[in-house]
Parts: structure tokens; sequence; C-alpha cells
């Protein structure tokens, strides 16, 4: 189990690394899809197939995609534009003390005794009764949700907004 | 079923026929039906509620934590105790009443899905408001009430006088709500809560509160209730209201908006108890509005007009009582008032969708008295209104003139109010069932916006009269259950001190008789010959001109001293304030950027030292 | 329960290779028999003879076609985007081979038994969206880049009815057997499970197409489309983007691209033989055989609407899919579920 | 509805289709803005398989030049061939035996028939169809042995002599082309239900790119596009030659000028092609294939003259200005294509790219024609 | 080990086979290149501008509405395997989140996004 | 496997995504960084609900909404991302600084 984690996380990581390196933007977001899939992976070993499933689906499958529509709408003309090395040195400072600080907390909890549920409480079927059990409110409230993200998406790439091309340019 | 989901009936079933109506408001006929039905299910909680409760039974409250702030909870919730049970279920009986009236008042209506989602919007605010348990609770739906009542108002939003009507309504009682809240907020500053049943056993219990404050929060308040229930000096926008459909306004003037002013002073009625000042203030505006409204009534045309003009007087009426000191009286008038008066509206818009036309006289002339159904109702609420014996108003008003048999001088504007009320009252009566052909007046007003199709014969039309004529003979005969539901003991004046009352509504019922009924009536009333005083009952006191000059002038006035000050004083000064807030400007906006990521960056490398520190303070 | 290949080989070290090798083996071999397939079916079609010269009935023409796919040149254009240039065909052939070994050929054979089978066959057509993307854009050719956007836009469309129609069978197995009893005794029946979908079409006497007749045409439909069959071929149509998105792509990495479609209509075929025709279920002859003959008999329809329809527009296959399928399949789902509650 | 549609965003850019393109007929290559999938300029470039025939034509006599003629639409040749005979005998006052009236006017309309045929099947494989496409062909063969048995070659013939023709037809071929008859009307039956009937095809042919009238007279368009477009011009009609009086014909007329009416124009094209030959056969004399007395130079009177006939394309003319000799000084030819070609721009900018395939296949442009 | 594992190993096992087919070409095919081998196709003449564009939204309004649909679609999975224990709520609670969904549609349909203008 | 080993790997992913979001100019590339910090705070869900259960799918469906809502959040930001870019012709976050002080100087011309 410990070596198919492993292989998830470095295969994360490695997806991460391309997607927050790369210059050209649409291989970022390749490697998005990469670490995603290992994301996905992480989930397999955590005990969530499902979980771990709808990860590829949506991600990969939905997210990605979009993405890639987005970036071929608007960034194909410079892909390869790469930000400054001040800027990315500073990113870099403040996400390295983000980490630092981070293992340090890991590394000194105390998340007191660890104990397993028994298999069929994770199982799919359970995650389905809560749904529409417990839960059912989530449920319907996501719908909402993802009919609004249709409706403002489908909102604000269409109509064309009465604010100038170059309103920027005119205050200056 | 628990009271818990008996008022989840009760308060959602309004707010769902909103949502509903709103969905499917294109919708008309289902929108409609939908909220009738939703509405229903409301009248029939509400009557649920006050029919399992006997009489002078605890107060009893379920509400669940709106929001959490500080140490106080804010709560939503019902409180069920006398004053809600009744008034809650004359406002979804009411509101019931309307809404199926509207059925057929606005079948031909386009944007009636609309309206029908409104009038719910407005019941629920109005519910919500009656059964508050809390002051956020009672001020939110307060504000409510006024907001849906200006859509109301404003339903036909193509007329422009409609949409001044609204939008003076809304100003006219915001004037009033900024007292209310100040006053609101003044009182949960002083007790420290927001629970109304707390508030008002507090403030029994005397030495609870300093009295200089109760007095300054009452009057707060009351300047909300001068507002909302439309006294002197804020009463002008009632009127104007009758710009939007008559549905509207039978809702607004008998148990809904206005009713909530008079509402709130009932509810925080041992307050008011606790403050001599403000009591006397409350007497002195409402005797007043009651004589100066009644006037007014007296010589309207319109036939909405002249109701609306009672409405004011009643409700002057209610305060008196109230401020007299006798709840039971206040209250047992509101109930009545409620009932007749949105009974008098209904015949009033069923005259008017019939015959086209607002004026009175022509729709007299017109055969109005072929409808039966509508003049019977007509006849009855006018007689509750007047306060004919043995009707429903007659009761109440007994109680109220009763109430005030040791203030002399009020007691005398009682009198008078009461007995043009009943003047103007069977005026209308008169004009409608006797018209005389070939009296000399003159239609005033215009054809209102014409009707090409006649609905009166239809059921839903029909129905809520029907029931509320029922109401206006039968309702002044349960003042005992009403008392014991209050937890109050009914008060029962005696024939001889009724005698006076009786006599001033049955002397101006006779004068009317004399100046419209009778044959060969001139039908012009015995004020037309004090021409001068006419002419100021016609426009209202000029009040509306007076308002105008007054605060129109009175803002030109300080904007022209404003304009020379500025001219010459201040502008120096202020070029050279600007200037410098320019320079202190300039310095400190480099650091607003507008660069998202550095704003990120500074936040994450803040919340990364955080992190470190207690990474750092975990390691010792 | 179904033995895996992993059980079979006793849990050795060898066995996911032997079992890719395998894969690969029936994968090619199926692949030259769909390649002759189509080459014969649209002959007969066309009234002609197909290949007749290599090996018998020309068996042998699609191998020697492979055989000179194999010795050509691999031709990289100069200024392609490399990494997704060269990525693109291995990873439109990858989750393909995984794809099929969910597949449950008889009750007793099925190379990886996995719970949830049936959204891991989608999860891996996800992925080929994706590798179809890097094609269209790393060939650095606007035929190519037009040909992959209509792709995906196409694919992510269809998937959605596609999806839809698999749901509802889901929810019809659910409903008809909770438990399900087989030689180790009786286990809960799980809709998302390949065999378990066969198994209770298989013990309940009846094939889902009759219960679920308006989905199973809506997932033919959307199958086409999700596999760029004709009148969908929309995407490669060779009369207005030369060849869509692998234009750029000769020898054998055009091949993989061309491997992966043809076992694309495999996988599809067996999905629909999985979830409307009762799997290994028949008479007689052993479960795999009824398997791939089902999965034959649905391909042999998708060939032969290819060589019937003509191709439509891009835009009517969008309106199509998104006016007409889904709110069909949406429809058909809330029956499904209506007349399950009733029962 | 979408007056802001989502198909106007996007980027303008341009895309070669042809001259190397599966799907465009012969070198032909449109230079093709696009915005998305949506056409916003197709400029048609032509030149690719320019041959100089008219120059050609300065060069050598009249008779040297008679070949040439079936390679400037090789998919109509015999017509042209035998059009350029006829101008000249014209020309000349040559007189045609009777019986080689005939047989000029079979082989015509099976030459008719066969251009057709295939433009049915390329049409119907841009449309992504392609069974369709072999079985015209199939039909289309037949035409081709037909004329292989009587002049010799399948697709470039050079049938025609001036005063009639070549070589005499025998039975077999008035058999074999009654037989042809009837087997074209049994597959046109087939092709109806099969195709005319699809819906997909109907969907995208009905209302795609609509030629007006206005827009087809004023770029010259002529043939089955034109008619298609509602104008009922047909040359065998309105300027009768080569004996077309003679016959009982319909010239098929549309109105509403889309992709599909040109589709059904060249159908009924075919079955009014056959009505023809069937009279034709039933009617043919016995007798001479070329005149008795023949010049030995066909030497071009002075001046200018104009001679049009029908092709399957449309309207195919010659202008030939003589100045006494039998090497013309100028020999222009009117080629239906190019014509039809130039109302293309007009009619492409705003359809869709698909579309775009499935017009320019519609008005059925044969590239050599276009470019001579 | 897990059938997920097997899946993954699978996954990778089929991008090595992959790869094999095309190593040999490089040790049996031909090495031509001549001046135009490695350009770009585009119908046998140069290319006009860079492939590389900015395609319609058209697509892309699909691929947005996509996402959330295919969402949607996703939950419904776990729902569908217990649909059966709850009965009228259960088919309640689906038949509110798909007529929401279904909202969607119409909204999308209404606003035309499903008609692709010429 | 350990609890500490899954949440380190998020935590990397985190700040992984945090450079991106800081160091990116192209709104697209911090929108993926913003991606792959929602998806390191999913590995932390499923990893303390592995390790340390409470209630046993409770992690699960937080995720499965968690991934729901990243859908929804992609879907707007992209599209707010491409009406950006058609207004303004770019998608370059410092660009976007309509908000920003202007300045005196600025003002008056």
């Amino acid at each position: 189990m410990s070596l198919h984690f492993a292989i998830a996380a470095v295969v994360s990581l490695v997806g991460a690394l391309l997607a927050v390196t790369q210059a050209n933007i649409l291989h970022a977001v390749f490697g998005l899809a990469i670490a995603l899939v290992g994301v996905a992976g992480v989930f397999f070993t955590l005990d969530s197939p499902f979980v771990a499933i709808m990860e590829v689906l949506i991600y990969v499958g939905g997210i990605a995609v979009t993405m890639i529509f987005a970036v071929m709408l608007s960034s194909v003309s410079n892909p390869k534009e790469r930000e400054s090395a001040g800027r990315r040195l500073l990113a870099a400072l403040v996400a390295v003390a983000f980490f630092v600080g981070g293992a340090l907390v890991i590394a000194h909890a105390d998340f007191g005794p660890g104990k397993k549920l028994p298999p069929s409480a994770w199982g799919l079927e359970q995650v389905g009764r809560d749904l529409l059990g417990r839960f059912n409110l989530a449920f319907e409230t996501l719908s909402i949700v993802l009919l609004l993200a249709i409706v403002g998406a489908i909102v604000i790439v269409r109509k064309e907004s009465a604010m100038p091309a170059n309103a920027d340019e005119e205050a200056s | 079923m628990s009271s818990t989901s008996i008022g989840l009936v009760l308060l959602g079933a309004p707010l769902m026929a909103f949502f509903v109506a709103l969905v499917v408001f294109r919708k008309n006929h289902l929108a409609a039906m939908m909220t009738v039905l939703l509405s229903g299910a409301a009248t029939c909680a509400s009557a649920v509620f006050l029919l399992a409760t006997k009489g002078g039974t605890p107060a009893e409250q379920a509400s669940r934590a709106w929001i959490h702030a500080g140490g106080t909870s804010i709560e939503f919730g019902i409180l069920l105790d006398g004053k809600t049970l009744i008034m809650g279920t004359v406002v979804s009986v009411i509101t019931l009443c309307v809404q199926v009236y509207s059925l057929s008042y606005m079948s031909h209506d386009p944007g009636r899905g609309r309206f029908f989602a409104f009038l719910a919007l407005f019941e629920w605010a109005m519910l919500s408001f009656v059964y508050s348990p809390s002051l956020m609770q009672t001020f939110v739906f307060w504000e409510l009430v006024g907001l849906s009542s200006f859509f109301l108002i404003g339903f036909w939003y193509r007329k422009p006088s409609a949409i001044a009507a609204a939008k003076k309504a809304f100003i006219m009682t915001r004037i009033g709500d900024v007292g209310l809240f100040i006053g609101l907020i003044l009182l949960f500053q002083t007790a420290h809560t927001l629970d109304i049943q707390t508030l008002n056993t507090m403030s029994v219990a005397t030495g609870n509160f300093d009295s200089g404050r109760i007095e300054l929060i009452t009057l707060l308040l009351f300047v909300g209730i001068v507002g909302k229930s439309a006294q002197f000096p804020l009463h002008t926008w009632l009127p104007d209201a009758m710009e939007g459909p008559t549905p509207v306004s039978a809702l607004l003037h008998s148990a809904t908006m206005v009713a909530a002013g008079v509402f709130l002073f009932a509810r925080f009625h041992p307050l008011f108890m606790q403050a001599e000042l403000t009591l006397t203030v409350v007497l002195c505006v409402a005797t007043f509005t009651a004589v100066l409204s009644s006037t007014m009534a007296m010589v309207a045309s319109d036939m909405k007009r002249v109701f609306a003009y009672s409405s004011i007087s009643q409700l002057g009426f209610m305060l008196m009582g109230l401020g007299a000191g006798s709840l039971f009286a206040g209250y047992f008038h509101l109930t009545t008032h409620a009932i007749f008066k949105a009974l008098l509206f209904l015949c009033a818009g069923a005259f008017i969708h019939e015959y086209g036309t607002n004026d009175t006289v022509a729709i007299g002339r017109a055969g109005a008295r072929k409808l039966r159904v509508i003049t019977l109702g007509l006849i009855i609420g006018g007689g509750a209104l007047a306060g004919f014996p043995l009707l429903a108003g007659f009761f109440s008003k007994e109680l109220i003139i009763h109430s005030l048999h040791d203030k002399p001088l009020f007691l005398a504007g009682a009198y008078l109010a009461s007995f043009m009320t009943a003047y103007y009252t069977f005026r209308v009566i008169f004009l409608v069932v006797f018209p005389n052909q070939d009296s000399a007046v003159q239609v005033e007003e215009p054809p209102a916006d014409s009707h090409d199709d006649h609905h009166s014969s239809s059921l839903p039309l029909h129905a809520p009269i029907l029931l509320l004529t029922v109401g206006a003979i039968a309702v002044g005969w349960f003042g005992d259950s009403i008392a014991s539901v209050l937890g109050l003991v009914a008060y029962h004046p005696s024939l001889p001190e009724m005698a006076p009352a009786i006599g001033v509504a049955l002397g101006g019922i006779l004068i009317a008789w004399f100046d419209f009924g009778r044959k060969s009536a001139p039908q012009t009333g015995f004020i037309s010959k004090l021409a001068p005083l006419h002419t100021l009952f016609k426009n209202g006191w000029y009040l509306d001109v007076i308002y105008k000059k007054l605060f129109v002038g009175a803002a030109q006035a300080v904007a022209g001293l404003l304009f020379g000050t500025e001219n010459h004083v201040l502008d120096k000064a202020s070029d050279m304030l600007g200037q410098g807030t320019l320079t202190i400007g300039e310095t400190t906006g480099k650091a607003q950027s507008g660069r998202l990521p550095l704003y990120i960056g500074l936040a994450a490398l803040c919340f990364s030292g955080a992190i470190i520190a207690l990474g750092l303070e975990m390691m010792r | 329960m179904p033995q895996t290949l992993t059980q079979l080989l006793d849990g050795s070290v060898l066995a996911m290779p032997i079992a890719a090798g395998l894969i690969m083996g029936m994968l090619t071999v199926n692949v030259l028999m769909l390649v002759w397939a189509e080459r014969k079916v649209s002959a007969w079609i066309q009234m002609r003879m197909g290949p007749t010269e290599v090996g018998p009935f020309g068996l042998l023409q699609t191998l020697a076609d492979m055989l000179k796919l194999i010795s050509k040149q691999l031709i990289t254009p100069s200024n392609v985007d490399k990494p997704l240039y060269h990525l693109a065909p291995l990873l439109a052939f990858a989750p393909v081979v995984a794809a099929v070994a969910l597949f449950p050929f008889s009750e007793s054979t099925i190379l990886v038994q996995n719970d949830y089978g049936l959204l891991f066959v989608f999860a891996f057509g996800g992925i080929a969206v994706i590798a179809i993307f890097m094609a269209g854009w790393g060939s650095n050719n606007k035929y190519a880049l037009l040909g992959a956007i209509r792709s995906v836009a196409q694919n992510i469309s269809y998937e959605v009815p596609l999806i839809l129609s698999a749901l509802s069978v889901v929810l019809v197995v659910n409903a008809m057997g909770p438990t399900l009893s087989s030689g180790d005794g009786v286990v809960a029946i799980n809709g998302l499970d390949l065999s378990h979908i066969v198994m209770t079409q298989d013990q309940q006497g009846i094939w889902f197409v009759v219960l679920q007749p308006i989905a199973a045409i809506i997932y033919f439909i959307s199958a086409l489309a999700e596999t760029n069959r004709a009148p969908f071929d929309i995407p490669e149509a060779e009369s207005e983007l030369v060849a869509g998105f692998h234009t750029e792509y000769s020898g054998m990495r055009f091949s993989l691209f061309f491997f992966a479609e043809y076992t694309n209509m495999l996988i599809v075929s067996m999905l629909a033989v999985v979830l409307f025709f009762g799997g290994w279920d028949g008479p007689v002859l052993p479960g795999p055989a009824w398997f791939f003959l089902k999965s034959y008999a649905v391909i042999f329809v998708m060939m032969w609407v290819r060589w019937t329809f003509p191709r439509l527009r891009f835009d009517q296959l969008m309106t199509f899919c998104w006016k007409v399928l889904i709110p069909l399949s949406i429809l058909n789902l809330l029956a499904t579920a209506f007349v399950i509650a009733v029962l | 509805m979408s007056s802001d549609s989502q198909a106007s965003e996007g980027e303008v850019y341009s895309l070669n289709m042809g001259p190397q393109h599966p799907s465009m007929h012969g070198v032909l290559r449109l230079l093709l803005d696009l915005r998305g999938e949506e056409v916003i300029r197709a400029k048609p470039v032509i030149g690719y398989s320019h041959r100089a025939h008219e120059k050609m034509a300065e060069n050598r006599n009249t008779l040297q030049f008679l070949p040439n003629t079936s390679r400037v639409d090789y998919l109509s040749g015999m017509i042209y061939n035998l059009g350029y005979c006829q101008a000249i005998e014209k020309l000349l006052g040559i007189d045609v035996p009777e019986r080689a009236i005939y047989i000029r006017v079979i082989v015509n309309e099976l030459n008719r028939i066969a251009s057709h045929l295939l433009w049915f099947g390329t049409f119907l494989l841009d449309l992504g169809g392609i069974t369709p496409f072999l079985y015209s062909f199939d039909d289309r063969e037949e035409i081709l042995d037909i004329l292989d048995q009587v002049t010799g070659s399948r697709l470039t013939y050079c049938y025609g002599r001036f005063g009639g023709v070549t070589w005499d037809v025998d039975e077999t071929f008035l058999t074999r082309a009654t037989a042809f008859l009837a087997r074209i009307r049994e597959r046109l039956h087939m092709y109806k239900q099969l195709v005319t009937d699809n819906v997909i095809l109907r969907e995208r042919c009905t209302g795609v790119g609509v030629v007006s009238e206005a827009l087809a007279k004023s770029y010259g368009v002529t043939g089955p596009s034109l008619r298609a477009s509602g104008v009922a011009y047909d040359v065998r009609k309105a300027e009768p030659y080569g004996g077309y009086d003679r016959f009982d014909f319909e010239v098929p007329v549309l109105h509403e000028g889309d992709t599909m009416a040109r589709f059904h124009i060249r159908i009924r094209e075919i079955e009014e092609s056959c009505k023809i030959i069937e009279q034709a056969i039933e009617a043919i004399p016995e007798g001479e294939i070329l005149p008795k007395k023949m010049p030995k130079r066909f030497k071009l009177p002075e001046g200018e003259y104009y001679f049009a006939v029908e092709s399957a394309r449309g309207h195919f003319g010659m202008y030939i200005v003589g100045d006494g000799s039998d090497i013309p000084v100028k020999l222009k030819l009117r080629t239906p294509s190019f014509s039809n070609l130039s109302a293309m721009p007009e009619t492409l900018a705003g359809t869709m790219l698909a579309d775009t395939i499935a017009i320019v296949g519609s008005i059925d442009v044969v590239m050599p024609e276009i470019d001579r | 080990m897990s059938s997920y594992a097997q899946l993954a190993l699978l996954l990778g096992l089929g991008i090595a086979l992959g790869a094999m087919p095309l190593v040999l070409p490089l040790l049996i095919g031909p090495r031509y290149k001549g001046k135009d081998t490695e350009s770009t196709y585009e119908c046998g003449v140069d290319p006009v501008g860079s492939s590389w564009l900015r395609f319609g939204i058209g697509f892309y309004v699909f691929a947005l509405i996509f996402v959330a649909f295919e969402v949607d679609i996703l939950y419904l999975f776990p729902i569908a395997l217990v649909y059966e224990d709850f009965g009228w709520r259960g088919f309640v609670e689906i038949a509110l989140f798909l007529s929401i969904l279904s909202l969607a549609v119409v909204y999308a349909w209404r606003k035309g996004v499903f008609h692709w203008a010429k | 496997m350990t609890l500490e080993g899954a949440l380190l790997l998020g935590l990397m992913l985190f700040s992984l995504g945090l450079y991106a979001v800081l160091a990116r100019r192209n709104l697209i590339g911090i929108l993926i960084g913003i991606e792959l910090m929602l998806n390191a705070a999913n590995i932390n869900f499923l990893a303390f609900n592995y390790f340390i259960p409470t209630d046993p799918a409770v992690a699960q469906i937080i995720v499965l909404v968690v991934i729901g809502l990243a859908a929804a959040e992609a879907a707007i930001a992209l599209a707010i991302i491409l009406k950006l870019y058609r207004q303004r012709n770019s998608v370059d976050v410092d660009a976007m600084q309509l908000l920003r002080s202007t300045g005196a100087e600025a003002s008056n011309e």
C-alpha cells in the first residue's frame, strides 16, 4: 500500500511541478491533468475509489478540457510568456515559507491514535445513502450551484457589456 | 401537530406562494391559484392556532436562532399570545378574502401573476411581523411590509400617478421608520434583550427603566406608528395609495400595512403605559387625526378616497382607545375595523370595476344598487363603520368612547369624529342607494381605467363580500371571546353610557338622510354651503401644499445659504483641503497597486508567518 | 465470483505483463479482423469484392498493411509541439488497453475484476479526450486543431447522454435484485460492476434492451458519436478536414490512433452488450463466444450505418445532442426512477 | 436570437482548401478566411491546371484543334467535341447527315448523364456518404463502356468530325443504350430512396448555399445551377442546335436556389436526357454519317462568330475570329464552370466550413474548364 | 494487488506497449529527408499564418455546460446504488435534482446556446 | 503510508499551488494553482477520515461536494477570464488593475 501511495504521490508532485513551472500555459494544463491523476491515485490508496474516479472524470475529462479551451481562446498568441525571475523567486519564498510552517505543524502535531472502520462503512452505498439521507440538502444544493454556474457562465460569456475595451487606457 | 410545524405552515405557505408565483408569474392563472391555495393553508393554520387556544393561556413561543452575534442570538420564530392569535387570524382571513376577490377582480390583468406574488409576499411579511417574538424580526418585517406595499401600490407601474403614490407611501413611512429604528435600538440598549415578551414583562415591573428614557423610546416608536398608520402629519400617503388596484387598498387599509402601526402600539402596550407624556401625545395626535380626516371624508367624491380618509380617522380612533389605556378597546376596534373596512373596499372595488368610475355620484346614477349583494355589503359595512347599533363597529367604538370618559376634550373630539363618520358613511350609502338623477351635482372625476368586461356576478367576487358582510354583523358580538383570548376582561358599557354615542351616530345618519337620502335631496351636503370650508376639506387642508412649501422652501433656503457660504468661505479652504488630501492619497495610494498577486502574496506571507510561529510553538 | 487473471496466475509478479500481452494480442487480432470486416462490409454494401488477394478472402490484407505501416518512416513535422505530439498517440492508446481488461467475457473470465468497472470505462474515455487535444494542438496544423476541437466538443457532449443511459441501467440493476447469489454465496449487487449487470440480466432472464429500449437507442447513437463513426465522423471528415486530429501523423503513430479507434469501437460495443444485451448470456455456446458474437453484431450495425449515411454538419450534431438526446435521456431516467418508485 | 452569437467570436484565420485536398474537385484552391467554423470570406484560386487551350487554337488549324476540345472539360468531353464541330459546320455551311445528327444527340446525352452521375457520387462523397459514390460510378462505367465501344476512348473523346461523326453506330450500341436507360431509371428510383429521402442529406442541403436569381444572373451562372435558381435557360431550348428542337423534353426549373435544388435539378436532368435518348434511338434513320462532299481545308471566313451549346455544366460558348485562313485569329472558350465558380465567394461568405464543401460540390466545377 | 493497482499498471504497460512499435520504424524504416518532408500539411501549399489559433467560442460554451452537467450526472451514481431503499423520497429527490439540471438545458436552449449561428 | 505522509503530500501540493498563484501572470495559470490547492485540501480531508475516522462517509461526501464546487468555480472563472480577454485583450493579472490608485496626474490627463 505504501508503495502505491508513494508512486501516486510522485506522479501528482511531478504533475504539479509541471503545472506550476511550465512556461507554456497549455503544457501547464496538461501537467495539472497528470497531477490530478496522481491525486486520484492517492484517493485510491485512501480507500475512496469512487471519489478517485470522480476526480479523473471531472477534473481530467471536464475541467482540464475546459481550461484547454480557455487557453485556446485567450492565450494562444503568447503562450510562452515567462514571468520575471524576481517574481518567481518571491513567490517561491512565500511558498517555501508556507511549506516550512506547515511541515513544522505536521511534524509536531499529535493527531491521536488512529483506528480503522470496517470497509463497508466506506462503501459507495454509504455515500449514496448519506447523499439521499442526511446530506440531501448538500446534494440538492449542489445541483442548484451547478445550474447557477451554467447560467452564469452563459451570461458572462455571451453578453457583451457596454464597458469599452480600453477603459484602462482612457483613464491614463 | 406541534405548534412549530403549524407555524411552519403559517409562515412558510405565503413565502412559498411568493416564490411559486414568482417563478410561474407568466402563467397568471397558475400563480393565482397557487397563491390562493397556499394562502388558504396559512389561514387554516392561523385558525387552528386560534381555536386551539382557550382564553388567557400563557404565551407560547417557538423560534430558532437566526443569527448569532456576540452574546445575543437573533431569533426567527413565532410568538403565540392573544394579540398575535387574533391579529394573525384577521390578517390571514382577510388576505385570503382579498386574494379570492382578486381572482375575479384582476382576472384580465396581464400582470396578475406578479400581483399575486406580491400579495403573497405582503401576507408573509405581515404574518411574520405579527407573530414576531423579537424586536429584530419585528423591524425586518415591518420594513418588508412597507416594501411589499410599495410594490403593490405601484403595481400598475406604467401609470405615473401610481408610481408617485408608491414612492410617496414609501418615503413617508420611511420618515416614521427612522424614528422607529432609533427607538428600537434605544430599547435594545436599555433592556439588553430583543425578546418582546421579556421586554413587556420587564416594563410592567416599575423601576426597571428610567422613565425619561421610556418616554423617549415610546415617542420614537410612536413616530414609526404615525408613519405606518397614517396619522397626522404623515397621513397624506394613504389616500394617494388608492392608485394601486382596489384589492390592494382593501388589504392595505384593513388588516395589513396601516394595522401594523396600531398592532405595534398594542404589542408594546405595557411599555407605552409607562410613559405618560407619550400617551398624551398619542391621544392628541390621534384625536386630531380622527377629526381632521373625517372632515376630508365628508367632501371627497371618490368612493375609495372616502373610505381611505375614514381609515385614517378610524386608526385615530384605535390609537385613542389604546392611548387612553384600554388595550381591549383599541384592539377590538382594530379587529372589527379590519373586517368592515376590507368589506367596504371590496364593495367599492366591485362598483368601480363594474361602472368604470370612482365617483360615488356617478356610481349611484349608473344604477349601482342593482348589484344587490354588493349594495348589501356596502350598507352593512357602512353601518358598522358608522357605529350603527348592533353592528361590529358599534361595539368597539362604544368601548373606545367609553375609555375616554374621563378625558372630556378627547371625548368631545371622539364624538365629533363619530358624528362625521356616520355622516360621510351614509352619504356614500345614500348616494348609491337613492341616486338622484336630477340633482345638480357634477360628476367630478373622470372615469377610472375602463374595464370592458363585467365580472360582478362571479363567485370569487361575491363570496368574500358575503363572508365579510357576515363578519361585519357578527364580530361585534364576540367581544367577550376576544377579550378572553387577550387575557383581559371585556367591559360592557351600560345603555345610558352608550346613549350619547348612539345619538351622535344616529344624528349623523339623519343629517346624511336629509342631505342625500330623502327624495329630492340636494345631494350636495351641508358643507358645500360653507364654501371656504368645503374647499379646505376638499384639498385635504392643503397639507400637501404646505408640506411642499415648507420642506421644499426650507430646503431651498438652506441651500441658498450653503451656496453662499460655500462660494465665499469654504471654497478656498476646500481647495487646500483637497490638495492636501490628494497628496496624502497619492502617497498612500501607492500601496493600492491593484496587483492581485501582491495582495495574495502579502496575505500568504502573513499566514505563513503565523503557521511557522505555530509550528515553532508546538516544537517547544 | 468471476475469476480474475491474478487469481489464475496465482499472484505472480508477471501477472500484469502477461495480462497486458494477452490484451495486446487480443486487440491486435481484433483490430485486424475489424479492419478486414470493415473492408468486406463496405465492399458488400457497395456491391464489390473488397480485399481478395492476400490470404484466403483477403484476410491477411490488413496484416500486410500493418507491416507496411511499421516499415514506414516516422515523419515528425518540424514545427510541432514535440512533447504533446509524441505523447498523444500513446495516451490515446493506453486507456483502451486498460479499459478492455475490465470486461467480463464470461462469468469466470475477466482480467481485472473491479467494483466500479462501468465508471472506469468512462474515466478512460475521459483520458482519450485529452489525448485528442494533445494531438490536435501538438501537430501545429489547422486541420488537426479544428478536428481536435470538434472531436473534443463532440465527445464531451455525447458523453452526457451516454452516461445518462448507462445510469438508467444501473438504476434498473439495483432495483431488480439487491442481492445476487453466486458460487460464493450471496453478495450485494453493485450496478457499477460490469459482471453484476450481466448476472442480473442472466438471473432475471431478461435483457435490458427490453426494459430500457430508449436508453439502448440513445446509447447506440452516442456510442457512434463517441467513436467518431459516421454519421458523426465530423472530427475526421475527410472532405473538410483531411484527416482531423491525426492529419500530421504517419506510419506507426497513425496506426496507434487507428488502433485506438477500432478498439474503442470494440469497447463501446462490449459495453452495449454488457448493458443491454445480456453479456455472455446465451445457449449452447460458451460465454466468451456469445460475448464476442454479440459485440461483433453491434459493430456490424455500426459499420452498416457508416456505409449508409452521409455526415451531419457540426452544428447539427451538437444541436442533436443537446436538444434531442440529452432531454430524452433525462426523461428516460426520470421515467425509470418513477417506475422503480412505483414498483 | 443570436445576434451576438458565439460563432461570431474568435480569431479570423486563413485556411487553404486545396489544391491538394481530398474533397476539392481537381486542383481548385479555396483560400478561406474562417472564424471558428464560419466562413468569412472565400477566395477561389485557380490556374493550377492551365493548359493554354485557347493559345493552342491560335497556332493550329481548325481540324488540329479538334482533339483539344474534349480535354477542356473531361467530364463532358463529347459535348465539347461535338459542339466545336457544330460551330465550324455552321461557319462553313456544312450540312450534317440525319443519322449523324441522331447519333450526336444520343452520345451527347449519354455523356451528360455520365457527367451528372459522377457529380452525384462526388457530391455525396463531399457530404460524407461514401457508398453512393461507388454506385453511381458503377452506372457511369456502363456509359463509358458504351461510348468506348463506339468511339474507342473512355474520357477524352474525339468522336466528332466536321460534318458528322467518325464511326457509325451498330445495333449493339443501340441495344446497350436502351438497356442502360432501363437500368438508370431503376437506379434513379433507388437513389431517391437511399439518398434523396435521407433526412441527414436534406438537413445538410436544404436552405444551404442559396444562390439568388439576381446573383446567378449577375455572375452569368448557367446550366443546372442557374435553373436551380429559377431561370429556365437552356441553350438546347433557347437557341436550338444540332436537332434538339425535334425532341420532346423539359427544362426542369426550381426556385429555391439552394444546394438541395441543384441536387434535384441534376437528378431530373438525367431523367430528361433519358427521354431524349429514347426518342433518338426510336427515330434514328439509316444513312450516311458524313456528308458526301467535304472541303479539303476548313478555311474560316473573315469575321467574328459565336456559337453555344449546353454542356453538362451550362452554357459553353465559342467565340471565333477568322481571317480567311484555316487558323483562327482568336478562339475564345466561354466555359460555364468559370462563371459558376465566380458566384461562389458571395455565396460562401457566412456559411459553415462543412457547407462550403457541399456548396462547391453542388455547383459542379471542372478545373481544366476554368483554367483552359 | 488491488484491481485499481492492476488497472494503473495496465495503463502504464499500455503506454510502454504503444511505444514499442514506434521504435521499430526507427530501425527498419527509410530515413528520407527532402525539402518539404517535415513541413506542415496544408493542401500542398505553404500554410497561411500560424496554426495555433483562437477558435470560436461556440465550442467553449459547450465545454462549460458539459463540466457542470457531468458533475451533476456523476453524483447520481452513488444514489442509483441505493435508490430503491428510499422509495418515493428517493424519487422526489432525484426528480428535483434532474429538473434543476434540466433547467440548465432549458436556459441554454432559450438563450440560443445550441443555436449555432451560421 | 501514514497520516503525516498524506498531509505532507497535501502540503506540498498546496505550496506548489500557492507558488503558481503568486508567480503566474496568466490568469489561467493562477486558476491551475487554485485547483491544486483545492485538491491538496481534498487529500487532507480523506487522509484524516482514513486514519482517524469519526464518521465513515462524510469525508468522501465533502470531497465530492468540493469537486462539484470546483467544477462550478472553474466554469465561472474561465468564463470571466474569457470575458476579460475579450474586453482587454489580455489575461495578464498584472494588467487587471482597474481598481488601482491612479494618482493625480493620471486623472488630470
